[in-house]
């Protein structure tokens, strides 16, 4: 008899414990949007490129790495997704996605300055919650001249229509024209893609938020161009100049081509004359569940205080 | 008579204790002289010290001497490994390796650099067969020791120890812990044995030293108080204290 | 009536206790259900054989298409899409890392797909196959396939193609072969380093070394203390000093195979040493007199008779190292480094099955199902291993 | 009769040297394992001081008087701060150590003396084998159950986390992992008590509840108290299993259980990208103050268990 009760305790106590850990969190939402409720903030980790971006966008870059700017109360997540699911169970609350998984999300994008979050409206310059993928190759390429010609080609092939196909299979939003050229027509002014360059390593570095695209380009182009390994060492955008053409360019961790997911500084980041260039556009949109019926835009000045805690409910949007 | 060993004014301490006082004795070669005594006697201590097992425990001490084959076996020079070469131990509880039969018995030969396996396999079986286990055994060589009963395990032990070719057997108690079938088995190898080899055996069982021993010597409290032919002490002895455990007034 | 009050008082003690100590079997067990609950749909042979890079395939088709129609299998599910066309069915499926690909779930023999010339290799042949990833296709009027727009897409579009001017498909990677083979390595490199040394030293400070000696007792004390050191800090040993030295050595860069073993060697140590100690003391002194009575040395009564004996204590060091080695993630991360590779090279950056996990647990979306599936692998091992060490120690009785 | 005498004489001077070669030959292996625990203060020490020096790092380099008092922890732009992470660290093992104790003290009462052998060895066997689980895993859970459970508690409080990720998830992480060192050593200390001891107080009419707590507990304090210090021990320097769910507050002390916290060894793994430069060197300084913490937090209660040992 006490083993049976002991042993249904325990099960109790494990059911209850796994329960916990799988149950969903959405409430049950009503129709009606209770105006003077406090906004709830999300914010994605200090180590998120689209938190760097937002920031940056909002013109409150203080607030990238350091979450004590905050509203107190805010909520962090650690992903695109977990930010969806948060926005989507909380009809009071605001967060931040990338532009290319809005559609699918079931969230309201915001209109940020009064112009829509769309590719074409970020591709001709008037939504501006975005920042620029750039890539910079090495100056210096003495005693590499077959990498020097691998990555020659490998910046030509990000610009032609397979290329470009991939940074878009990848999120990243860039204009494609017809008179983009395909791979096949100009690889023969390519040679080095003709040989086997199983031995060769071509370094690439910098932002950890590039390297998704800068992989999937690199994997694809390694098996149009004799099968050069790809070593991707991707630690963040400042490194993107310094191992290319600056004080690390010559250091263990040398780069023969750097991402970075922002300009380069035209102060002290300045690139030998084409040895640099820009891959694509990278979007944020600020979203709000489906149930707000108070804004569908908002301005740089707006989220600014509403992430720093000097608007705190709905009505003072209204 | 020629002696095996010579021991002269021996003293050992444990520490500040006492274990063997100004002991003197000679020990006759083919023969079996049997210690015996009450527990903590010392007769194990001193059975000990004819092949410098003592050496094995801390804190030590010891004065006077022991020769052997007229050597002093305590000089600074004096090989203790050739010495336990020369003289056997067969200890009270069998203690075979975790090893197969053939394994334990050509042990001592292996460690003294004799590898051909047929020299082996001939030791082994003339071993075995001096220690009257050859019959008993000689189908499964090559299984565990361990597997074998308490009397076989220390006709083995006495095989292992024959194996070496010593002169002397040291025994300590060797049958306490088998049964009387055993032990009678025990008894007549030994006194087989007597034949070849010089034989110490240190007893509890005062039946047993007159049954096989030539010569007995007494022991209390660390100090020798007689030591003469075996059915002398047994008989007559010179001192009341010898009358008086022979007897089982005490101890 | 005091009594009464006392065994009231004791009873709720005694189910307070009785409750509170089931915590750790609740623990453990949910531990486990999470770990199965979320890995095992994952947990496959593929899993375990399969490269973590994906190769790509590259190929076109610009002949006539046929035009007969291809006719779908019976058995597709309701979300998988046909083309009668090419004869192939593709879905919109998570990969082991949880990112959305277009997997292909049938190709029909005799589809064109089948069998594509390679785009690079002249004369050589790429084939596609069900299990790969397509990932982009330019058609031959120049429109564009991506797999970002799901399958359903693409199979419309497939539908619509007369040729195919580059088709890009990948086999489906995020395998854990290259961790495994690593961990492997990881076990016999450190066990062979670790276990002269410990069992070595282990002998030393129960056989040999004088007691009561200042100099020994310091060594043993310095010995011990290692126990107390935490792991990440051997990492770092790993990293200021294994790490440079195989460096020169080898004349590579960074962690690598070696340094990692050593560094785990440092850690197993204590863990050897402590158990072959404890298996020397449960080993009668009698085999020792018997050995020296018969005139062996030291040493040989050591190496012939008792470390024979202690053999299996120094089995349950093994076992429990080997669980050790395999849980080890802290220090491997400074040591060994994080790299997934595939093709493993001593001297070369790889990672350990637990190294892996923090890898794929510490990106900016953390993958529970390929975390858990490895820490059901981990847990298995460790278990088994620590299970078998409790049953060798009952089983040895002297 | 007897056998050919063997070669003695020769084997004998070969047996001497091997016996010889053997007692020198292990004393290498002996120093060897010896020297680690000098290896490790040394190049930790060696690395770790480097980021204080000029020489090193220039202008970079770390003041170390504001790397002992500070109260923010950077990677960008190279605000280093350890003195509120040794705070955090101490908070957080304390809690720890408050939830597991009292829970490791029951269960090894349990085990040891509250069931028959069968019903005992089996939780024994549980316990074992919650010590066998490697951190990493422990983190895979946290970061899966743990968070999740703490998010709700937060609820239930009225508190937002960061996601569950915070110093309540590192605490129960934490308890958990030395719930096990604690309970096995509190059964191995209560399984030493004395019988006659607690016979005496069953006979003197004491319940066994009483006896239990009266008597073998208050027996078995000091090597209970030792089992606390071996759980301490390993919570101070657990790394993985914290990094993931401890968060990564860059500013403190925080003594708010619902907000994200930093530790020692949660600093020396997040972020870890580089081998070499100044981040990563800092990372070696935060190994030589966790080193130190864990010897002077060890020193002082093994002083503690001292005079409650006295009293016993």
């Amino acid at each position: 008899m006490k083993k049976f009760i002991l042993l249904f305790s325990a099960l109790t106590m494990i059911f209850g414990l796994v329960s916990c850990g799988t149950e969903d969190t959405t409430t049950a939402t009503t129709s009606s949007f209770d105006q003077t409720s406090l906004i709830k903030v999300y914010t994605r980790d200090t180590t998120s490129g689209t938190r760097e971006a937002f920031f940056k966008g909002i013109g409150f870059s203080d607030a990238v790495e350091d979450n004590a700017l905050l509203v107190s109360g805010y909520i962090e997540v650690d992903g695109n997704g977990s930010m969806i699911s948060s926005v989507e169970g909380d009809e009071y609350g605001i967060g931040y996605i990338s532009l290319s998984s809005l559609e699918d999300s079931g969230l309201t994008g915001l209109s940020f300055e009064g112009v829509e979050a769309t590719e074409a409206n970020v591709l001709n310059d008037t939504y501006n919650l975005k920042r620029p993928f750039m890539y910079m190759t090495r100056s210096d390429w003495t005693g590499m001249e077959t990498e020097e010609a691998i990555v020659e080609a490998f910046v030509a092939y990000m610009s032609t229509v397979d290329g470009k196909a991939t940074i878009a299979n990848n999120s990243g939003i860039l204009e494609t024209s017809t008179s983009d050229q395909l791979w096949d027509d100009i690889k023969d002014n390519y040679d080095v893609c003709s040989l086997n360059n199983e031995n060769v390593t071509i370094r690439f570095g910098g932002s950890t938020s590039v390297e998704k695209i800068a992989k999937a380009l690199s994997a694809e182009f390694s098996a149009k161009c004799g099968n050069f390994i790809a070593d991707h060492n991707h630690t963040g955008s400042g490194d993107a100049y310094k191992r290319v053409q600056g004080s690390e360019s010559d250091g263990a961790n040398y780069l023969h081509i750097g991402f970075a997911s922002r300009s380069f500084s035209t102060e002290t980041e300045v690139g030998a004359d084409g040895t640099y260039g820009q891959m694509c556009w990278d979007a944020v949109v600020v979203v709000v569940n489906a149930d707000n019926n108070v804004i569908t835009n908002i301005t740089a000045e707006q989220v600014k205080k509403i992430y720093a805690g000097e608007i705190t409910t709905w009505s003072q949007l209204a | 008579m020629e002696n095996a060993f010579t021991i002269n004014q021996l003293n050992l301490k444990y520490g500040e204790k006492k274990a063997l006082d100004q002991i003197t004795m000679d020990i006759p070669k083919n023969q079996i002289t049997a210690l015996i005594g009450p527990s903590g006697c010392g007769k194990s201590t001193l059975l000990r010290t004819l092949n410098r097992m003592n050496d094995l425990i801390d804190n030590v001490r010891i004065d006077g001497d022991i020769r052997y084959e007229e050597q002093d076996i305590f000089a600074k020079e004096y090989d203790v490994i050739n010495l336990r070469t020369k003289v056997g131990m067969v200890f009270q509880k069998p203690n075979p390796f975790p090893m197969s039969i053939f394994d334990n018995i050509a042990y001592g030969p292996r460690c003294q650099g004799i590898k051909d396996r047929k020299v082996l396999q001939e030791i082994v079986e003339r071993s075995l067969i001096n220690a009257a286990l050859y019959d008993e055994v000689k189908d499964r060589l090559k299984e565990s020791a361990k597997e074998l009963s308490g009397g076989q395990q220390q006709r083995l032990c006495i095989a292992r120890a024959i194996a070496m070719e010593p002169d002397v057997i040291l025994m300590d108690e060797p049958t306490s812990a088998l049964d009387p079938i055993a032990t009678a088995k025990i008894e007549d190898l030994i006194l087989e044995l007597k034949k070849k080899y010089t034989i110490v055996i240190v007893t509890h069982n005062m039946q047993q030293a007159a049954r096989i021993s030539d010569n007995t010597a007494f022991l209390l409290m660390g100090e020798l108080i007689e030591y003469d032919k075996t059915d002398i002490i047994f008989s007559n002895p010179k001192e009341t204290k010898t009358e008086e455990y022979i007897t089982g007034r005490f101890g | 009536m005091k009594s009464r009050k006392r065994f009231i008082t004791d009873k709720i003690y005694q189910s307070l206790i009785t409750l509170i100590s089931l915590i750790g079997l609740v623990i453990l067990i949910a531990v486990f259900v999470f770990v199965f609950n979320k890995g095992s749909s994952l947990l496959s042979w593929d899993l375990l054989t399969g490269d973590y890079y994906s190769t790509v395939y590259d190929g076109y088709y610009d002949s006539e298409l046929t035009t007969n129609l291809f006719v779908a299998p019976d058995d597709l599910d309701s979300d998988t899409y046909f083309s009668t066309r090419w004869g192939i069915a593709l879905k919109d499926d998570l990969d082991r890392e949880g990112h959305d690909y277009i997997l292909i779930v049938y190709v029909d023999t005799e589809s064109p797909l089948a069998n594509l010339p390679d785009k690079n290799n002249e004369g050589e042949m790429v084939y596609m196959a069900s299990g790969q990833s397509l990932d982009k296709i330019i058609f031959s009027d120049n429109t564009i396939m991506l797999s970002s727009k799901g399958a359903e897409a693409a199979i419309s579009q497939f539908e619509s193609a007369t040729g195919i001017k580059d088709i890009m498909f990948t086999t489906a990677g995020k395998g854990i072969r290259g961790s495994l083979i690593t961990t492997m390595y990881l076990i016999i490199l450190t066990l062979i380093v670790a276990l002269p040394i410990g069992i070595l030293t282990a002998i030393y400070l129960h056989e040999f070394a004088p007691k009561n000696n200042k100099l020994v007792n310091i060594l043993r004390r310095m010995v011990e203390m290692l126990t107390g050191v935490p792991s990440i800090i051997f990492g770092l040993l790993g990293a200021a000093v294994f790490i440079p030295i195989v460096s020169t050595v080898t004349g590579t860069e960074g962690g690598n195979l070696i340094s990692g073993s050593l560094t785990l060697a440092v850690i197993i140590l204590p863990v050897i040493i402590s158990s072959t100690e404890e298996t020397l003391k449960t080993i009668p002194d009698e085999y020792r007199q018997a050995s020296l009575a018969l005139g062996a040395t030291k040493s040989q009564t050591t190496f012939k008779v008792i470390l024979k004996s202690s053999a299996p204590g120094i089995l349950s060091a093994v076992l429990l190292s080997i669980g050790r080695i395999i849980g080890e993630s802290a220090a491997l991360i400074y040591a060994i480094g994080t790299s997934i590779k595939d093709e493993i090279i001593v001297t070369e950056r790889s990672t350990s099955l637990a190294v892996h996990i923090w890898s794929v647990m510490s990106g900016e979306t953390p993958n529970f199902e390929l975390a858990s599936a490895i820490s059901i692998i981990i847990l298995l091992v460790v278990f088994v291993m620590n299970l078998s060490v409790k049953m060798i120690v009952k089983k040895i009785s002297y | 009769m007897k056998f050919p005498i063997f070669k003695i004489w020769d084997v004998k001077k070969k047996n001497r040297f091997f016996d010889k070669l053997t007692y020198t030959g292990l004393l290498i292996p002996t120093i060897l394992s010896a020297s680690f625990v000098v290896l490790i203060i040394l190049f930790i020490t060696e690395r770790g001081v480097a980021p204080f020096l000029p020489s090193q790092y220039g202008d970079l380099s770390v003041n170390f008087l504001r790397f002992m008092t500070g109260t923010t922890w950077y990677i960008s732009p190279n605000i280093y701060g350890i003195f509120f992470i040794v705070i955090n660290t101490l908070y957080v093992v304390f809690l720890s150590a408050l939830l597991a104790v009292p829970v490791s003290v029951f269960t090894a009462l349990f085990i040891a003396k509250m069931t028959p052998k069968p019903i005992s060895g089996f939780f024994q066997t549980v316990v074992e084998l919650l010590a066998a689980i490697p951190s990493i895993v422990f983190g895979v859970f946290g970061l899966g159950v743990i968070t999740d459970v703490v998010k709700k508690i937060a609820t239930v409080f009225g508190m937002q986390t960061a996601g569950g990720i915070s110093a309540l998830s590192t605490v129960l992480v934490l308890a958990i992992m030395i719930m096990p060192t604690v309970t096995l050593l509190s059964i191995t200390a209560i399984k030493a008590v004395n019988r006659d001891m607690e016979n005496n107080s069953l006979a003197l009419g004491a319940t066994k509840i009483q006896t239990l707590f009266k008597v073998t507990l208050v027996s078995a304090k000091s090597g209970i108290f030792a089992g606390i210090i071996l759980g301490i021990g390993r919570a101070l320097g657990e790394a993985t299993a914290v990094s993931m769910v401890a968060g990564n507050a860059g500013t403190g002390p925080d003594f708010n259980i619902f907000n994200t916290t930093r530790t020692l060894t949660s600093t020396m793994l997040l972020g870890l990208k580089e081998t070499t430069g100044l981040d990563y060197d800092i990372r070696f300084s935060v190994g030589v103050v966790l080193i130190i913490v864990i010897i002077v937090t060890n020193l002082l209660l093994n002083a503690a268990k001292k005079r409650i040992g006295k009293f016993s």
